[in-house]
């Protein structure tokens, strides 16, 4: 692991000495052993402070989104899901692939429950993969939609009571919708307060609508980063209810994940005329 | 504590039902409401300059200046800018509202006494000054020479043309200077940006507070004249405008540095504002 | 008294129709006098696929018992592709909505031509009468609602 | 006088009688707040800082303040709600957050009636720090994990239970009440020691807001994601937003938390937003913590809980902001 690390530290000290970028996003040291902070190196000195190890859990391709119109090209350090993350926003159009440079880094897993059924560990696009592949899990339909099947098991009313009590904890921080790289609007429905799509309420009706309204708004656009659970200060199991939109995808329209090029329409955006049909 | 001669007796977050008496269609876009209890009283007495907030309930509540009150009345003006002001304009006469106030500091009626004024006004900015003229006529004495310059982009745009025009012109020692940004066939008045207007009618620095408020823009030219022209920054007074829920300094979001704009405004000299942070 | 405890307690329905079938469909039924339950409001839209699924989530929220979406078969659709974007919109949401712990016969979709009076009459008797064997919805409602306060 | 750990759950009995008692409770693995006491199991007194701060019990996540009819004839009714309560177990830096809102809504010309309403009929006992978690840092904040000034009793641990220290008279009554449980005798344990510190200082504060256009607050800012975590989870932040709930010719009105973290949070009605982006809006959280609220009320609006620091999505650290800030602008202790 040290090795990638220096290597990403040479790449990045070069991408900046060289000038082919005016930034490098990664992740950096902070003073708890166990966690890393996302980083933004300007300057080739300070590519010493980028580090790779197993707490480098933060997602970093929505941070290119606070640059909308940059100068200069943009550098990221992409795992496999943030790969697919910088697919997501180039596709929605909020980024130009031009304008960014992709320093891959194939991933053994982090710090963080998501990786264990992760199906990308590889990069899926870069301009430059430090170190060798690493070789891809077996994840089976089964383990990857297994909360949601669990879920899918109850009567209806026990479904409600379980959603339910977990939205109960919510209280806006909005954080899942801010770490979620899907979520790329410039302005989110939910800050057009006065428009009233979205009470500030925290009571039982407002929080149930802001979850489904998040899952439905970036379900079947959704790469499975796991982002939203691991920032979610209450620990609400977001990734149930997007892993529900991804399963129905499955079941309805045959295979598919989301960020794997930055072609490909999202599922809601196209049709097939011979989709199936429950509303004759 | 303060006795904050509030509507609301012992909490100042609930109003008072008031109802509108008069309704005064300034402009296109400005209409001047008369309030007064249900009781047919003075819903507060404010002083020049201070705030009073005006819900619709089930619609909104948000923050004006109180530009004038009487025997049994106050009034504000309110300009059309979005949800909440859409809705005070389709109110009709009769209609009751939530009145609480009145909040913030007052223009320094007394360290003005003795003094020549020169109001300026700028668009709907001449709302608050509107509230220390009317002070100044009822207190004619305490102060020398009045001067009123105001401007707005058309003659249609002119707010309180009766004063402009009819009641202040008749005051002793009074000069009231009107004029817009762009004339029409039947405009006779001066055609100018304020500033240069102001240059134009070359006021004296001498024993003189100027009283000045209208848009951003506007306040920025009208000021670095003024600063030509020899006045002190000490003597150029303004109101400042952020947004408000609570009113008395508790909700946090009209801060500037420590000051909150509820509670220690919206009243500044220009020399207390260069004191705090550049966020405004 | 609330509303829910009323015996003579009675669904109210909101129904999202397509001008150009199922809101002519509808008006032809109205013109033929057939008779349908009074529950269902109806709101006509240009297309189906106007539909945001948050207007499905408003409605829940705001006291509504049960809502449809009604619209054009598919290939009929006034604006040519717009259905098939509704079809696959709804077949997510609905099975979404019943993850949550909305009944099925809740929210349903059916696709009802300008010419298919006899078919509204009949989809709207049969939701309202399952609507109504459900009994009042409490589910992902504003606690005004839920405790019984008067949809407008 | 000292409680021993046998009598805790005959002491929280009596207390029941006064009112509601709000202990630390695990809520699920993750997360964990002041809830409810369930009538019989002793309280995880252990519980490094629950998640979500006591600030609830006075500054309720969302409070009805009246109800409003606009059918007929209009009308509008205040809405009081008071309910005795007992804060139990609160570290030394949560008393002290309900000591910094105190200072903003029951002074600064204003009483807030909602709050001094509520803060009237709630006790706070507090409960001396054994253990401090990774994220703790009080003591650089001008706290001791071993004092809690503002809280009406204080209990510090002994080896075999608490020492009770009634320290207002609201404490006294406490300690009155539970006269025949207590007896003479105990030693305090020694406070322990915050790992996290900080180099916090009066200079330093003065310095940040005279160096408000300084890059610092650019390169700070980049990592944030402008999520709510930290105003939410932060026991003294206390900004709130009005709003109303319409049911058609009846509603009410409410206040809830919001966060100056959002980009509603100042945006006007014409569209103008003084604090448009995240860097603004961070320094102006920073700055309000560390010193605007110093400079008005007198005491710094961090206590040092390290919430933030703990549950921040991005791992921003308020504590590695002022070290790097005091080392730039050599304000060092």
């Amino acid at each position: 692991m040290s090795d990638i690390q220096s290597a990403l530290r040479e790449t990045a000290k070069k991408l900046l000495t060289e000038g082919t970028v005016t930034c490098v996003i990664g992740w950096g040291e902070t003073r708890f052993p166990d966690k890393t902070t996302p980083i933004f190196v300007k300057t080739p000195e300070d590519a010493e402070k980028l580090v790779w190890n197993a707490h480098c859990v933060c997602g970093l391709a929505k941070y290119m989104l606070d640059n909308r119109c940059p100068e200069g090209k943009l550098a990221i350090c992409v795992r496999g899901c943030d790969s697919r993350a910088v697919n997501r926003i180039v596709e929605d159009k909020q980024y130009k692939r031009e304008d960014l440079y992709l320093i891959g880094l194939p991933c053994e897993g982090k710090d963080a429950p998501i990786c264990a059924t992760c199906t990308h560990r590889n990069p899926v696009v870069y301009d430059v993969l430090l170190g060798g592949p690493v070789p891809e899990i077996e994840v089976s339909q089964e383990d990857r939609f297994q909360a949601v099947t669990a879920l899918e098991g109850l009567t209806p009313a026990e479904q409600y009571d379980y959603w339910q009590k977990q939205f109960s904890k919510c209280i806006h921080c909005y954080a899942c919708r801010n770490a979620c790289p899907a979520c790329n609007c410039t302005e989110c429905y939910a800050d057009q307060y006065r428009v009233g799509w979205q009470g500030k309420q925290i009571d039982k009706a407002e929080n149930q609508v802001y979850g489904l309204t998040r899952a439905f708004h970036v379900g079947d656009r959704c790469i499975e980063c796991g982002e939203c659970e691991r920032v979610c200060p209450m620990g609400l199991p977001i990734m149930s209810q997007t892993r529900k939109i991804l399963k129905d995808i499955n079941d309805l329209w045959g295979n598919y994940e989301c960020g794997l090029t930055d072609s490909r329409p999202h599922i809601l955006g196209e049709f097939d005329l011979s989709d199936r049909d429950d509303f004759m | 504590m303060v006795n904050h001669d509030c509507t609301c007796k012992d909490n100042p977050l609930v109003p008072q039902l008031c109802k509108v008496i008069k309704i005064t269609q300034e402009t296109p876009d400005v209409q001047t409401y008369r309030v007064q209890t249900l009781d047919g009283k003075r819903p507060f007495t404010p002083m020049p300059g201070q705030l009073g907030m005006f819900s619709l309930l089930g619609v909104g509540e948000a923050m004006f200046s109180v530009t004038a009150y009487g025997e049994d009345w106050i009034e504000t003006s309110i300009k059309k800018t979005g949800m909440l002001t859409d809705a005070f304009h389709e109110m009709a006469e009769g209609q009751q509202i939530g009145v609480r106030g009145p909040y913030g500091n007052h223009f320094p009626v007394d360290p003005c006494k003795g003094k020549d004024l020169l109001f300026i006004g700028g668009g709907i900015g001449l709302a608050p000054v509107r509230s220390f003229i009317r002070y100044a006529f009822a207190h004619r004495a305490d102060y020398g020479k009045i001067d009123i310059l105001y401007g707005s982009r058309s003659p249609a745009d002119l707010v309180f043309k009766e004063d402009l025009f009819d009641n202040w012109p008749k005051e002793p020692d009074t000069a009231v200077h009107v004029t817009v940004d762009r004339g029409d066939e039947t405009w006779e008045g001066n055609v100018g940006m304020v500033p240069g207007y102001l240059e134009e009618l070359a006021f004296q620095p001498v024993n003189r507070k100027v009283i000045l408020c209208g848009p951003p823009i506007m306040i920025k030219f009208t000021l670095q004249s003024l600063l030509k022209m020899g006045f002190s920054k000490e003597d150029c007074i303004t109101t400042l405008e952020m947004r408000m829920k609570c009113g008395i300094g508790k909700c946090g979001r009209c801060n500037i540095g420590s000051k909150f704009v509820c509670l220690d405004g919206p009243v500044f000299t220009m020399a207390e504002l260069d004191e705090l942070p550049d966020e405004m | 008294m609330s509303v829910k405890a009323d015996p003579n307690w009675e669904p109210k329905i909101l129904a999202f129709c397509c001008n150009w079938c199922t809101y002519t469909g509808a008006d032809l039924a109205g013109l033929n006098r057939m008779k349908y339950p009074a529950n269902v409001r109806v709101v006509r839209l240009p297309c189906s696929s106007r539909v945001n699924p948050q207007f499905i989530l408003r409605a829940f929220q705001k006291g509504c018992d049960g809502v449809m979406v009604c619209g054009c078969h598919p290939g009929d659709c006034h604006y040519a592709t717009g259905n098939y974007f509704t079809r696959r919109r709804f077949m997510l949401m609905k099975r979404l909505l019943e993850y949550n712990g909305i009944d099925p016969q809740r929210f349903q979709a059916r696709w009802i031509s300008g010419s298919e009076a006899a078919k509204f009459r009949d989809t709207v008797t049969r939701v309202a009468g399952e609507i109504k064997a459900l009994g009042p919805n409490t589910r992902f409602q504003e606690k005004w609602y839920e405790e019984g306060g008067e949809a407008q | 006088m000292q409680l021993k750990r046998e009598n805790l759950i005959p002491a929280l009995r009596l207390l029941a009688a006064q009112g509601e008692i709000l202990v630390p409770t695990a809520v699920d693995e993750k997360v964990s707040k002041f809830a409810p006491w369930d009538g019989s199991s002793a309280p995880d007194l252990a519980l490094v800082n629950t998640t979500l701060p006591p600030k609830d019990t006075l500054f309720p996540h969302q409070e009805g303040m009246y109800r409003y009819k606009t059918a007929g004839e209009p009308s509008l009714e205040e809405i009081v709600e008071a309910p005795a309560r007992i804060l139990f177990g609160v570290r030394p830096c949560d008393a002290r957050s309900i000591d910094c809102m105190d200072k903003v809504f029951l002074g600064d010309k204003y009483e807030d009636a909602f709050y001094a309403r509520r803060r009237a009929n709630v006790t706070v006992i507090a409960h001396t720090c054994a253990q401090t978690g990774p994220t703790c840092f009080c003591d650089s904040m001008g706290l001791s994990p071993a004092e809690a000034p503002s809280a009406d009793l204080l209990l510090s641990d002994t080896e075999t239970g608490w020492l009770v220290t009634a320290q207002t008279e609201k404490g006294e009554a406490v300690a009155a009440l539970w006269k025949d449980l207590t007896a003479e005798g105990g030693e305090a344990a020694p406070a322990p020691a915050c790992t996290l510190k900080t180099n916090m200082s009066d200079a330093l504060a003065g310095t940040l807001v005279s160096r408000f256009e300084d890059p610092i607050w650019d390169e700070v800012c980049h990592a944030c994601l402008g999520c709510g975590t930290c105003t939410y989870l932060c026991p003294t932040c206390y900004c709130f937003d009005i709003n109303h709930e319409d049911h058609g010719g009846e509603g009410t009105q409410f206040r809830c938390w919001d966060s100056c973290m959002f980009s509603d949070y100042t945006r006007m009605a014409g569209g103008h937003n003084p604090r448009p982006s995240k860097k603004e809006r961070l320094r102006n959280r920073y700055l309000h913590k560390l010193a605007y609220f110093k400079e008005r009320y007198g005491q710094i609006l961090c206590v040092g809980c390290g919430r933030c620091v703990g549950h921040c999505p991005s791992h921003l650290d308020i504590t590695a902001f002022i070290d790097k800030a005091a080392e730039r602008f050599g304000e060092g202790k």
